[in-house]
């Protein structure tokens, strides 16, 4: 990370985005703003609150509900130098431009030999938890991890939205940046002036040596909430923040593993085929001799989220179910049975 | 048809010489029960009875009125997510409506689906959804359905697809009105255009703003109507289902109304005009709808008042119902997600290990 | 599987799915095919030739390039009671009708609490190798096996592909029914009359001691392949034929892993976050205590897939990287450093 | 607009009085050399040194004439599949783009893209889309970006973006058009109305097969001209350009010509009625055009067989040095992936472990 010592503030998540798209706005009058509602609404979840007013409409533009064409256009406007930073409302909204994210943004840098680069970030939250129900509450990352071509990140904390986001911004391929509707409102410190994150690094956010919890995004606050909780029992947990889906580091994953000999993955995404498959798959594959118990992962239950806060809550992966499963692993990992 | 300018405040709402006055009394019954539950769900909400996102029909009775006296039971609904006015009037009890706001096992999808995603078997209100334009293809789909099931005539079914004024600008509309106008299908889209798709007018997000004439892209009909006269909706829609099932002839009819508060419960809409806050005060088709009723003799001032009383009481009884109801069994979880049994299909709460015994 | 002992006929896979929708057809008439150029051009891949011809326009609809709005009217029919099976060319277009596969058609039946039923087949060929260039020879199955509400299913013989499909059109939910480009003229034994395979379920198709493929759709052609090289050589490997990648059947892969104490998974997605994932996952998890080395994964190389020959090769995985990754794993299953 | 109907044979093509000599020797030159590049490629297809597939653009010769005259090199041009005879006309030599279809190093998208993938940088030729209708709302960004950075006038750069008549029923044609209306972008539609998406008529795709009718639904002027006189062609797309670069007024011109052959090289369209495939061959418009300059006095016998068989040597060159060209080197396979360098970007070819070291 590119930092310099720097006074601090206690910000929300969402100010320190909104303070960076306003950085990046006054820096570089190639960025502009494009999205449904973040201009004169100011942004469904007000990430964008007084852009309009203090940039004008040619730089924070107002789309109608045409997810494929605005982020197609986009797009277009970043093959010509511009660079764009898209708001998609929600995640589960991004499927309808999905085609021009993936089939054409991700794509067209190596399909036409590099002659154009595309500076397009696509920010979104996702993320359940608010009663949204079945289409309003997906966590699709693993989607977009998928797909070379594609750069993705999901910071964690207020400091990370910003350094990330910034680094995001001044890259000139396509990143989805990805946010969630529950950290919104967390504060967090967060370094004054330019913060350039590296994409492609995890962080091991706090060490340990029993065993390493790998989360990212809204999953870390509740990785280091439990981490913290169960050090008061005496156990010394690991938590390495991926930030980066896409390049995922598994250096960093590994190397925590081989020390802590045990991992649970921590995700809000569905249990098969989700983010935490990889994650199990690389220290499977990178750690193998030094894993003293399977490697572990706490998922949401794979089912269409339910609207009733009883089924959601049920659904959902909770710091309760993280900390109840890393007891498990630890006690499994001492059981005779063990190799 | 004529179109309503935006700015203009509304006409006064003529009532028909030949309409009987029980018809205009219980249409009013049905406004009144609107605006109460409307009124209700917004203050179950504050109150946190309700979750999520909650979006109201408020200013657009006379739309939801007129739209439902028109569609007959044998016909198939589908909506957006400002569903509950068009829920009740489908037939639904207000008991079971509150209670899936409620999040309840007792509402009408089980609790899980909540304001946004009402759904109804048996009254073919086919939902209720969340995503702007989503109910768009699936509706026309049932009509393909119904072409191929049923003969044109006065007793075949039909299908009303309601969408908003924004929604016209999602690609799935332009895709399905085409399949709809290709095919001749037997359906009528239903722009319910109050002017606003959250913050943003129709002028600022339709480059023809007289949505109605996009019908012409599908060589199809398209049609205007004045939403704040029940009548006139009633009217229009009752023509357009008429051609849908006799002709199989797909149909586009706007009708324009106004949104008398924020786009759902906790938009507070400061983005909106002063104009046009008045001008969708004045329009409001509940007190005018009254008056009328009251100046015409049809109701007298007392008997508006014991309807809009009764209204109130129903709604009360519909909270209560649905504050006792229990909430869904967590066991029942996985219940519902296929309906023919497969083996293997993952049954795993979080934390619970993928394999069952290692 | 519910077979009945049966007089069989070498067809080709695309001759199996061709008289399987015949059958269906006939069968039950409230199965209808809809799709672009699948009536009067008979199917780009010719699947549905003489269909039209044989049941008329309403029961074979051809269908405007519009893949959201005839997926999402196909579903809507479903709703209906009709039983659609739905084309859609190759997988890579269905990114423009995602949105209503899987906000929708997977999300209804529990959305809606069991009140609708969706009794939809999606049909649709992957793969690559054909330089049909970065948006035309994806893998992105694993985006669909991702989903709950979804039954995905990739059959790699025309026997599999007949009683699969006649599976997945019987079947009242939503089916992703995964072909290939290249295994439509591959041909096969197949028996006569009814064959209805059960979703969910995996297969051994060949049996071994000393190491587990894991495999699906065309990688197991592939994978048989090899195995029956490698047993020149004096190697045992069992093959594990997928055939349902939701529900995924962790047992049999497991149970196939903790006899051989090795697995190799072989598949034509991109290697990040794809189907080897999760399988190396499960068997992290599942067979843990069995395993003598790293699952490791023989996947395709992390890039747009290019159209030239020289690189569209050298991007995808082949028989060669299989066997040569076999070995490594024996090989390294028997150095000192093993545990 | 005048209409041509699909089923009238084409009318004579008229040479408009003051055009000069040149410029119709000129045009003849760039239809032969597209004539002879497609006929070639067909025959390098079927002789395996190109795969994939391979769209032409046989009977749109005119078309691709007058749209490539009317187009400045300031422009940025957008175009579906079927790009092999604008890239030509852009500027692009044939060798590049034999080179491409064989996918050689030497290609223009560096043997990456392949027939439907065509892109130079220089000449603004912006790609080359394999995805029906994917190249309409990049079209559209790179007019929103154009806006942004010029003024309009005539010496503004415009977006020209081609696509099919069977990419008007997909969603991503409606709600671009609608962006262009809304925003005012310099941005001219085409659509390439060549009768056939694939085996499907018009007729049997659009319910309104008036293409260029679909405008209105955007506020936008909808024009229609003969696609087999090159001259008209021309002239329409270059007052479409000038609405577009002058006025900010974007412009849906449809086109109306005839596919030659198959959809691509393998289709034998055996679904073609007989009615039609004659209609297309006495509509060609490169024996006409021929036949035309010949009668006019613009070109003698010799002249035009001169033309035929530079544009054929022309050809046989582009052939042998994309023959000659090499692969590209596989050690470049993760070369264009990012422009960014980022860490750890994966790089493993297949099989190989995702970890360097255990
Ligand atoms: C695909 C998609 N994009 C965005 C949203 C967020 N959203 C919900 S409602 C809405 C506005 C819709 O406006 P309109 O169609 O006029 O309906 P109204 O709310 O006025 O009834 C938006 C943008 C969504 N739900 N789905
Ligand atoms: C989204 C998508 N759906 C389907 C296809 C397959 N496809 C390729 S070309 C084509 C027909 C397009 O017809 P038209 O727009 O008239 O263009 P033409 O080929 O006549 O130039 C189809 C269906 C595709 N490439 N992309
Ligand atoms: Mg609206
Ligand atoms: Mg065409």
């Amino acid at each position: 990370m590119n930092t310099q010592v720097a006074t601090t503030r206690t910000i929300t998540y969402r100010q320190a985005l909104n303070e960076t798209l306003r950085a990046e706005l006054e820096r570089d009058e190639k960025v502009f703003l494009v999205g449904e509602e973040i201009g004169v609404f100011e942004g469904s979840y007000k990430i964008t609150a007084g852009l309009l007013e203090d940039f004008g409409p040619d730089r924070v533009l107002d789309a109608p509900i045409a997810e494929e064409g605005f982020v197609g256009a986009a797009l277009g406007a970043a093959m010509l130098g511009m660079r764009p930073v898209v708001e998609i409302m929600t995640i589960n909204f991004s499927l309808i431009a999905i085609d021009q994210i993936v089939n054409h943004a991700a794509k067209m840098r190596s399909m036409f030999a590099g002659q154009v680069s595309i500076p397009l970030v696509i920010r979104m939250p996702g993320g359940g938890g608010q009663q949204l129900a079945a289409t309003h509450s997906q966590n699709l990352e693993v989607w977009y991890a998928h797909i070379p071509g594609l750069k993705v990140v999901a910071p964690s904390t207020p400091a990370d939205a910003k350094a990330l986001l910034t680094a995001a911004i001044r890259d000139d391929d396509p990143v989805i940046f990805l946010e969630n509707l529950s950290l919104y409102s967390a504060k967090g410190e967060v370094p004054d002036g330019e913060q350039i994150a590296e994409i492609g690094k995890a962080a091991v956010v706090k060490t340990g040596t029993d065993l390493t919890i790998v989360s990212y995004s809204r999953g870390t606050t509740t990785a280091l909430e439990v981490a913290r909780q169960l050090e008061a029992e005496g156990l010394s947990i690991e938590v390495v923040d991926l930030r980066s889906l896409r390049p995922l580091d598994r250096d960093t994953i590994c190397a925590s593993v081989k020390k802590t000999g045990h991992a649970v993955v921590f995700e809000d995404d569905w249990l098969s085929y989700g983010i935490g498959a990889e994650i199990s798959a690389t220290i499977g594959e990178g750690a193998f001799d030094f894993l003293d118990a399977p490697v572990r992962r706490v998922a949401a239950a794979e089912v269409p989220l339910p609207y009733a806060k009883s089924l959601e809550k049920a659904a959902l992966p909770s710091a309760a179910d993280l900390a109840r499963v890393v007891r498990e692993v630890l006690n499994l990992s001492s059981t005779p049975n063990d190799k | 048809m004529a179109a309503k300018a935006r700015t203009r405040p509304k006409a006064d709402v003529e009532i028909p010489g030949g309409e009987p006055a029980d018809t205009l009394r219980d249409y009013y019954e049905r406004m009144s029960l609107v605006r109460a539950f409307e009124l209700r769900s917004s203050e179950m909400y504050a109150r946190a009875k309700i979750g999520g996102y909650c979006h109201l029909n408020l200013g657009e009775e006379a739309t939801v009125v007129g739209l439902m006296a028109a569609i007959e039971a044998r016909d198939y609904l589908f909506t957006g997510y400002r569903d509950h006015g068009y829920a009740l009037l489908r037939g639904l009890s207000p008991e079971r409506v509150m209670a899936e706001l409620f999040g309840k096992v007792t509402g009408v999808s089980g609790g899980r689906g909540g304001s946004m995603h009402l759904f109804d078997k048996e009254t073919r209100l086919f939902g209720g959804y969340g995503i702007v334009g989503g109910q768009i293809p699936p509706a026309t789909g049932a009509a393909l359905a119904l072409k191929n099931q049923e003969t044109a005539g006065p007793h075949a079914a039909a299908v009303m697809c309601l969408l908003g004024d924004g929604t016209t600008n999602i690609g799935a509309f332009h895709e399905s009105l085409n399949l709809a106008g290709l095919w001749k299908l037997p359906i009528v889209y239903v722009i319910v255009n109050n002017g606003l798709g959250m913050g943003t007018t129709v002028e600022k997000a339709s480059a023809e703003p007289d949505l109605y004439k996009r019908a012409a892209s599908y060589r199809m009909p398209g049609i205007r109507v004045d939403g704040d006269d029940v009548l006139a909706v009633r009217d229009a829609a009752r023509d357009a289902l008429k051609q849908a099932r006799e002709s199989r002839q797909p149909v586009l009819l706007e009708v324009m109304c106004y949104r008398l508060r924020g786009h759902s419960v906790v938009d507070p809409a400061r983005y909106r005009s002063r104009d046009d806050t008045t001008i969708a005060q004045e329009s409001d088709p509940v007190p005018s709808f009254r008056a009328e009723l009251i100046a015409s003799g049809v109701l007298s001032e007392a008997d508006a008042a014991a309807i809009d009383d009764a209204a109130d009481a129903r709604v009360s009884e519909a909270v209560a119902f649905a504050d006792e109801s229990p909430e869904p069994d967590v066991d029942d979880l996985f219940k519902y997600v296929y309906a023919s049994t497969v083996a293997n299909a993952p049954s795993a709460l979080p934390g619970e290990p993928v394999m069952d015994a290692l």
